[in-house]
């Protein structure tokens, strides 16, 4: 089990009612750990396309996770 | 030099302009994205941007120096607004000099389109009725399976 | 309105934007051809634009009209400078506003490409070597058979 | 023989030495007057891609000219 950072922008903030939570998690990658989140927040699910990034890098769904890490989770963006 | 900006203030498209003005550029394209009074058939009346600062103004940086890069352009500056618009107001502005046209055209497009495409910036529109939506996730909601898609560049 | 105009004026671009603010439009694309300091190897010091003005008002206004008509863009502007011109001087500037981008990026193209083509403007540089040139003639008379080419749609 | 007015711009005027001239010609289209001038004005034949109008229209080589007509030739444009 790691100890992992999530953080929620825009309408998943909304969507769960929190910025961010700390959780212990047997989920290795991005992808599973949102799946897991998504049980517990069931307004998750309504939006697909997000992008997701670790430490503040630009990641995808599929990288491995490591203790602490800070995964954050962003609806569909739109800029401009 | 700053290429690419987050701010809260009002953006000066003219002063923005002038950053870029090169005597050996013969070519300046600049786009910029004005509040628009409608989308999809409901009036808006004003909007917000969300923005997770620390990463978008790394991408956006990112992609200013793939556009130079790519396009062999001289320089190349965005700047995108965070907080409250109303109509009328400047929400990005992206510059691109050049010796040459046709790559300041096509380093602009460039650089517009990945902003909004790679950018961590929502927008949250606010309606003539009173609702508010952040655009973008109505549709995903309701046409695409729910999730992101691993492997997928997850981009709309 | 009048949508093309030529001027012996310094050309004031962040002026010529506001005159095509639209609330309806989310999307504003434009060029400034700007005076640069070099040309096929060449300093450039100053340059000088003749233009055969009836005609070029006329042209430039259906060049306008083609691309509102072919891009479906909500409104679109030019400006050409005549007379001598300095390094960094706006030379021409054209504006387009749209709902959405894509668009106003393919008419702002459409009309400058157009402009330098069909346009009667004349382009004289006058270098550091003392020498000065009308711009395209030089390769014309070099590398191309002299005289018109009846039949030809006769653009460079 | 007609009487038309011919303007000559930028290269051209410089090469011809003159703005203006008109001529009675028997020349039918603008592509046989250029021919004709280019007698008289050598320096006309340096150059090509030229454009040509009639009266302040933008025209082709081979439109029928008429009496009075002032047939516009421009040496290679480069606005911009």
């Amino acid at each position: 089990m790691k100890n992992i950072k999530v953080r929620y922008f825009a309408a998943y903030r909304e969507e769960t009612g929190i910025g961010s939570e700390t959780v212990s998690t047997g989920a290795g990658t991005p992808a599973e750990l949102f799946a897991e989140c998504s049980v517990r927040h069931a307004g998750l699910q309504s939006y697909s396309a997000a992008l997701v990034a670790i430490n503040d890098e630009m990641s995808d769904w599929n990288t491995a996770l490591c203790e602490d890490d800070e995964v954050l989770f962003f609806p569909p963006v739109a800029g401009g | 030099m700053k290429h690419f900006e987050i701010t809260r203030q009002a953006i000066d498209p003219d002063a923005f302009r002038k950053q870029l003005l090169d005597p050996s550029c013969g070519a300046y394209v600049q786009f910029d994205g004005w509040v628009r009074n409608h989308n999809e058939g409901q009036r808006v009346l004003r909007l917000e941007y969300e923005v997770y600062e620390p990463l978008a103004v790394k991408e956006g940086q990112i992609i200013i120096d793939e556009a130079i890069e790519r396009f062999g352009v001289t320089n190349a500056c965005g700047v995108h607004r965070s907080g409250l618009l109303e109509l009328s107001d400047v929400a990005v502005v992206v510059g691109v000099s050049s010796p040459h046209r046709d790559a300041a055209f096509r380093a602009c497009r460039y650089i517009i389109d990945e902003t909004k495409a790679r950018l961590p910036i929502w927008k949250k529109e606010y309606y003539e009725n009173g609702e508010t939506e952040w655009v973008n996730c109505k549709h995903c909601g309701r046409h695409q399976s729910p999730g992101p898609e691993p492997g997928s560049d997850a981009r709309t």
